[in-house]
């Protein structure tokens, strides 16, 4: 069975997933085997650049990201499907400069017609693999294959910057709410807590470790505020950051933080009823064991719904 | 080609023109166009001196047609008829070229291309007006009755203008009550009039008024005819209550037993029931029975405010009323809505409880509001001891409205005011620029300063509730760049008020098409002349008033409704108005009686005679759109003014320069 | 002028309505945005009232390409004029079409009164599709414009039915 | 939009090398940027002032400040913007120009994003660029210790970190196209 219908993805894993995050790339595999997608992987991509290239010389660069699009393109995808949120803007970013600004998509093209490539910008969407799984496969798809309620678990979406910044349209830019859904799909109990789209330090962690350390002591400290028992990412770079460097944050502020941190894929995984083992659970450096004994076979009481304080004032409904 | 006398006058525009199209050349080149006897250039035509310059010649040269080349027929068309006119010529042997707008303001740095498009439009103009005929405008009586759509204080003020200098004024409201924003309101800066003591006299004006008709809860349905002679149909909603009977005793609504939050008078902080009067002082006092939320229209039982209503005025059956009216003007004063911060989301307002917009503020603060005027949080009970108002909300900002709003300057600084006044406590607003420039405004500025309210020069880039340091816990913290000190700021506050900016009106496209009228990118209507003529439009007979036509202040709303009334009453004071003769006419001694055109004419001014086997058009009800002349497959339906001989002349004087090559072949 | 070369500069006539498309070039105008100098245009009140037979006139008479601006399809003035103009001006491309004339030289576009923008980037764009074209060529076997204004009414008599 | 008029100030440069970048002439120094800004307090200028000080033809003070350096690429600025300028590309430029006028030997930033692309270059994929470990433990080993050995081994345990990037296939094929594109990059400045 396949749920592709009418779309072809064209996989780019970006150049973590083998090794720093093996483990959203076995987690991804097992869960799109299980939700029937077909995720083409692009045949000998390359690196999309990071944020460092771009630095550096932006045409090259451009021309280093277009390189992928034309060789999806070339092998029939309508879509580009990034798991890494980096990935995904740099290759967002190039198709939409390309199409919005005619000289930059010329001078591309000149380049890479030394390679015997084109890529004619709006050829692909490009996309993140979250927005996958929420809008085609859906939430009503996802619930389908959840045999595992991951019930109790407080898992904090987070979402980071590049999935909605700075206009890729799929959620708000500021408080998006995707992940969110796709967690409660899942059974878990959601923590709704106010940094899940702040910055993670990107790559601060190389040039000042005082900025970047405070910048991931922020979220943490946030989702430890509201009691969560994991933090659920959607990129490698985000997960790096809040895993890896947990250690130096609590040695640096005299914290005592241990969230685990596991791509959004591995809880999903879990939740279709798969072994931790099956979804690279392990890998991380801040051991999940503990907070996955909370997951209960019951769902949680409903709380109650308090009585509303007479005296007070009524809030306005947020808008969908 | 008929022979005529035809003058052709460039105007300069000062440098307008003359800056980038060479004017005398024109003027000098006109002169070969066939049938040019005069050609000149004046600095600006339409000043005394220009138009005196086209009648002298008319008299002594015995011109037959004149050819103006200046700015945009809807600029200065009547102008230059007028001058025929006073000359003794008739005024539809007058052209305009339009090389303004359409040349030289858009081709600034190219003298060479802006002179020859120039050229193209003058000649154009001189090919056609030859061809055009004398036309008489028709003249018609004027309606003295007027609609007011809108009875906040732009509409009221009109209103009472018109209905004070003795003509009959309908005015239509499409809430329960009139009264708009401005009953909204507590205090008015500068002067800090309480709101309510100014307004309310004027709402009881219009209600005793024998010259106004007051239709609130209703809105214009259908708008048919033209300047003089609109007939407009009202939908009266139901009230559901007998105004003849109610005496607005209040017994209904203190037993209503469903209770819903007032999006509109309370802006949302506060509730109302089911069937209720939105306001003390509402004009009329009658009440309205909301059918969307009244248990009894939902569930078919209740009807509580029937059982205790001492006159028996609850009519659950009364239905809808469509009432047409003969109208000679309308005015709208529709005015606006308030920006939704939600689309905002970085200012958290409907995720943070104690964000609020400026309109809830002024609910709260407004002694007949939901908290009778005491400064608390969402919970009904905390005094803030800490206040942050964000001006600029939704507008300077392109990614919602790139207009300022006006108002917001000051009302935040009068929110400031009744703050330090009334609960005292810190007071931070956040401001990109202080705009205060009216009267007695700066002076209200300084006397803030004096006061202790902070100023903090920077837009504010979020609102949150998450703490980061000692401090900030259980506050809400308000982060922006001081730009007076170039550091970025996190200043945590009890409440937040967002000075939210004014809109049009969500339905004002569809108003505005009901009226043939047009609104600018910002979704204001156009007025007719953004200096000139403020309050006119370009469809006669339609005028604007208030916020509806751009973000103002009470006084200037105020003076635009007066305006507007003002020019309503100079032409019901003439008592005929002049219509365009571009009209269409049939050939009937040619007409096959296809019938097609009758089914084509949007306003069904054809009717088929049926006797003689022709098509006729009724003049009165002809807008002249020349859609059935285009359609006539025998071509004899003439549109005067448009005509096909008038059109093709002027598409040969545009080609004047490629009309005679040779047609290429083709290869 | 050359017929043939790169500096081929394209002559187009334009037909705006009164309301909408006529003041949208009002404002580009007072908004100073520039624009290519190709266009003249003809102020008409209705795009309802385009006769067809203009703009074979005009295309016949020298012109390398004729623009038709209206209100936007629902905002007619005069309810909808501008629906009749889609209608004729289809049938004339399709006419058109028929004598090798290419499809970018008429265009049917609309530009409300706000929208002075929208406006100069349509004759912007305008003008650069017909430069691209070249100069008009007729087919030859159909020279005489009253043999096309001819077949243009006969597309237009069924119009009504 | 008056763009840079074919100009050659600092701040037309700005604007010639930034898609987009035409909309900088638009700033109203509100300060939005630097509010939102994640590491704006630890920058020199805020990005306001470096646009204030652009548009003033500050070019040295501007090429040398640590701010376009210390953008962490969130882009907050660049949503929050009332006039939509796309303040973070312009950061991305900043770098760019800082580079090509040799104002960053003293930056270790420009200095690790060098290190990383030579890899691109050469195999065509990269390694894990949160990844300081790596990069320290061939530059500063000493700076490696303070920042947490630990964390290294750790990765290295978890088989998370592998120290040579895999090569694609067609080299050849990535690196024309890159050798094309500089070229092209050099023709656009001169």
């Amino acid at each position: 069975m396949s749920t592709n219908s009418g779309h072809h993805y064209g996989y780019y894993p970006g150049c973590s997933i083998t090794k720093n995050a093996a483990a959203y790339g076995v987690s991804t595999d097992a869960i799109a085997r299980i939700l029937g997608l077909h995720l083409h992987e692009i045949s000998d991509w390359n690196c999309c650049g990071a944020s460092e290239y771009f630095s550096i010389n932006q045409l090259p660069a451009y021309a280093l990201v277009a390189r992928n699009l034309a060789l999806a393109a070339g092998e029939g995808a309508t879509e580009v499907v990034a798991p890494c949120s980096l990935c995904y803007v740099n290759l967002y970013k190039t198709d939409k400069n390309m199409r919005l600004h005619p000289d930059l998509k010329a001078k591309v093209n000149r380049a890479l017609d030394a390679g015997n490539l084109h890529y004619e910008p709006d050829t692909l969407k490009v996309r993140h693999l979250l927005d996958i799984v929420v809008n085609d496969v859906g939430y009503d798809g996802v619930a389908a294959k959840v045999t595992k309620p991951l019930y109790n678990l407080r898992v904090a979406p987070y979402y980071g910057c590049l999935i909605v910044r700075p206009d890729t349209g799929f959620d708000n830019v500021e408080y998006p709410t995707t992940m969110d859904k796709l967690m409660e799909t899942l059974g878990a109990t959601v923590v709704d807590y106010p940094l899940k789209a702040e910055c993670c330090g990107g790559h601060m962690t190389q040039i000042s470790d005082t900025v970047a350390l405070e910048l991931i002591r922020r979220l943490l400290h946030n989702a430890a505020e509201y009691q969560a028992d994991v933090i659920v990412t959607v990129c490698p770079m985000c997960q790096l950051n809040l895993d890896a460097y947990q250690a130096d944050v609590n040695k640096r502020f005299g914290t005592n933080y241990h969230i685990p941190i596991l791509y959004f894929t591995q809880v999903m995984g879990l939740a279709f009823g798969m072994t931790p083992k099956d979804v690279a659970i392990g890998k991380e450096l801040v051991s999940a064991d503990r907070a996955l004994t909370k997951i209960t076979a019951e769902p949680p009481e409903k709380p109650k719904t308090r009585k509303r304080d007479k005296k007070a004032l009524p809030m306005p409904d947020m808008i969908e | 080609m008929p022979e005529e006398k035809v003058g052709v006058y460039i105007c300069h525009c000062g440098h307008n023109i003359a800056g980038a199209v060479d004017v005398e050349a024109v003027a000098e080149w006109a002169k070969g166009l066939p049938n040019v006897t005069v050609s000149r250039d004046y600095k600006f035509m339409c000043s005394s001196l220009g138009q005196e310059l086209i009648e002298e010649d008319i008299k002594e040269q015995g011109l037959t047609r004149v050819v103006v080349a200046s700015c945009s027929p809807h600029m200065h068309e009547r102008t230059f008829r007028t001058a025929c006119e006073r000359a003794g010529l008739n005024p539809y042997l007058f052209e305009m070229a339009n090389i303004r707008e359409h040349a030289s303001w858009v081709h600034p740095d190219n003298v060479q291309a802006a002179t020859d498009k120039a050229k193209a439009l003058v000649s154009g103009a001189v090919h056609r007006v030859v061809y055009n005929k004398p036309l008489d405008a028709m003249e018609v009586p004027v309606e003295p009755t007027t609609l007011v759509v809108g009875g906040g204080i732009a509409g009221i003020q009109a209103a009472l203008e018109i209905a004070d200098a003795g003509y009959p004024v309908v005015l239509v409201e499409r809430e329960p009550s009139i009264g708009g924003h401005m009953a909204q309101l507590d205090k008015t800066f500068p002067t800090l009039d309480c709101s309510a003591c100014i307004l309310t006299p004027k709402m009881f004006d219009v209600a005793m008024h024998p010259n106004i008709t007051l239709l609130t809860y209703s809105e214009v349905e259908k708008v048919e005819g033209y300047v003089g002679n609109f007939e407009v149909t009202i939908r009266k909603k139901a009230r559901k209550i007998n105004e003849a009977d109610c005496t607005g005793c209040g017994t209904c609504w203190e037993k209503c037993p469903k209770k819903v939050v007032d999006e509109v008078y309370e802006s949302g902080l506060g509730y109302r029931t089911a069937i209720y009067r939105p306001f003390p002082q509402a004009v009329p006092k009658y009440p309205v029975i909301d059918v969307e939320t009244c248990t009894y229209y939902q569930t078919g039982k209740c009807r509580v405010c029937e059982k205790f209503c001492p006159t028996g005025a609850i009519n659950f059956d009364q239905e809808d009323e469509l009432i047409t009216y003969k109208i000679g003007n309308v005015i709208l004063a529709t005015g606006y809505d308030q920006f939704d911060p939600r689309r905002i989301p970085e200012y958290g307002y409907g995720r943070l409880a104690n964000v609020f917009t400026s309109l809830e503020f002024e609910r709260m603060v407004n002694a007949s509001g939901p908290t009778d005027g005491q400064m608390v949080l969402r919970d009904g009970v905390t005094v803030p001891k800490s206040v942050a108002i964000v001006h600029c909300v939704g507008s300077r900002d392109r990614r919602y409205n790139q207009y300022c709003s006006a108002v917001c300057c000051m009302y935040s600084l009068k929110f400031a005011h009744l703050v330090k006044e009334r609960v005292g406590g810190e007071v931070y607003n956040f401001y990109m620029d202080i705009r205060t420039s009216a009267k007695g405004y700066e002076e209200f500025y300084h006397r803030l300063l004096e006061e202790g309210v902070h100023f903090v020069r920077g837009r504010v880039s979020k609102i949150t509730g998450a703490a980061r340091q000692p401090g900030e816990e259980g506050k809400l913290i308000v982060q922006c760049e001081d730009t007076l000190i170039g550091k970025q700021r996190r200043i945590p506050v009890d409440m937040v008020v967002l000075s939210a900016g004014m809109e049009p009106r969500h339905d004002a496209a569809e108003v505005g098409h009901l009226f043939g009228i047009s609104c600018s990118v910002d979704g204001f209507f156009i007025e007719r002349h953004p200096k000139l003529d403020p309050v006119a439009t370009m469809t006669d007979g339609i005028y604007i008033a208030g916020v509806c036509q751009g973000p103002k202040d009470i006084p200037a709303s105020v003076a635009q409704g007066a305006g507007a009334a003002a020019r309503v009453l100079s032409v019901i004071g003439k008592g005929s108005v002049r219509l365009e003769p571009v009209r269409a006419t049939i050939d009937e001694a040619n007409c096959s009686g296809c019938r097609i055109c009758n089914t084509m004419c949007p306003y069904s001014a054809i009717d088929y005679i049926e006797d003689l086997k022709v098509s006729r058009v009724n003049p009165a009800l002809c807008k002249g759109c020349g859609t059935c002349v285009a359609a006539c497959p025998s071509q004899v339906i003439t549109g005067a003014h448009f005509t096909y001989e008038q059109i093709t002349a002027q598409i040969d004087g545009v080609l004047f320069d490629v009309l005679h090559q040779p047609v290429a072949e083709p290869v | 002028m050359s017929e043939n070369g790169k500096d081929f500069d394209p002559v187009l006539v334009g037909f705006l309505c009164n309301w909408c498309s006529y003041r949208a070039a009002d404002l580009a105008g007072m908004s100073r945005l520039g624009y290519p100098p190709n266009l003249r245009d003809i102020r008409i009140m209705c795009t309802g009232r385009m006769d067809p037979a203009w703009v074979l006139h005009a295309l016949r008479n020298g012109a390398d390409g004729v623009l038709i601006l209206g209100c936007h399809p629902g905002e007619c003035h005069y309810v909808e004029g501008n629906y009749k103009a889609i209608r004729r001006i289809n049938l004339l491309k399709r006419t058109l079409k028929q004598l090798g004339v290419e499809d970018e030289r008429v265009q049917l576009h609309w530009a409300s009164a706000s929208e002075g923008v929208q406006f100069a980037e349509i004759v912007q764009r305008a003008t650069d599709q017909v430069r691209a074209l070249g100069p008009l060529n007729w087919k030859r076997n159909l020279q005489d414009s009253s043999d096309l204004a001819a077949a243009a009414g006969a597309h237009l008599a069924h119009e009504g039915a | 939009m008056k763009t840079s008029n074919g100009g050659n100030s600092f701040l037309d440069q700005v604007i010639k090398a930034t898609p987009g970048g035409e909309k900088l002439v638009l700033c109203l120094q509100c300060g939005t940027c630097g509010g939102s800004c994640p590491s704006g307090p630890d920058m020199d200028y805020s990005p306001r002032m470096i646009f204030a000080m652009t548009s003033a033809g500050m070019k040295d003070q501007v090429l040398s400040s640590n701010t376009p350096w210390f953008c962490v690429s969130c882009y907050y600025c660049t949503v929050r913007c009332p006039q939509e300028i796309p303040i973070t590309d312009i950061m991305y430029t900043l770098k760019q120009l800082a580079i090509q006028e040799g104002r960053y030997e003293q930056r270790k930033a420009s200095d690790f994003s060098e290190h990383f692309i030579g890899y691109v270059e050469n195999y065509g994929r990269s390694f894990e660029l949160g990844l300081a470990t790596r990069y320290f433990l061939f530059h500063n080993p000493l700076k490696l210790v303070n920042m947490g050995m630990g964390m290294g081994m750790s990765m290295i345990l978890r088989g998370r970190m592998g120290f040579i990037p895999e090569r694609i296939k067609n080299m050849d094929q990535l690196q024309n196209i890159l050798d094309k594109a500089k070229q092209i990059a050099k023709e656009g400045a001169a």
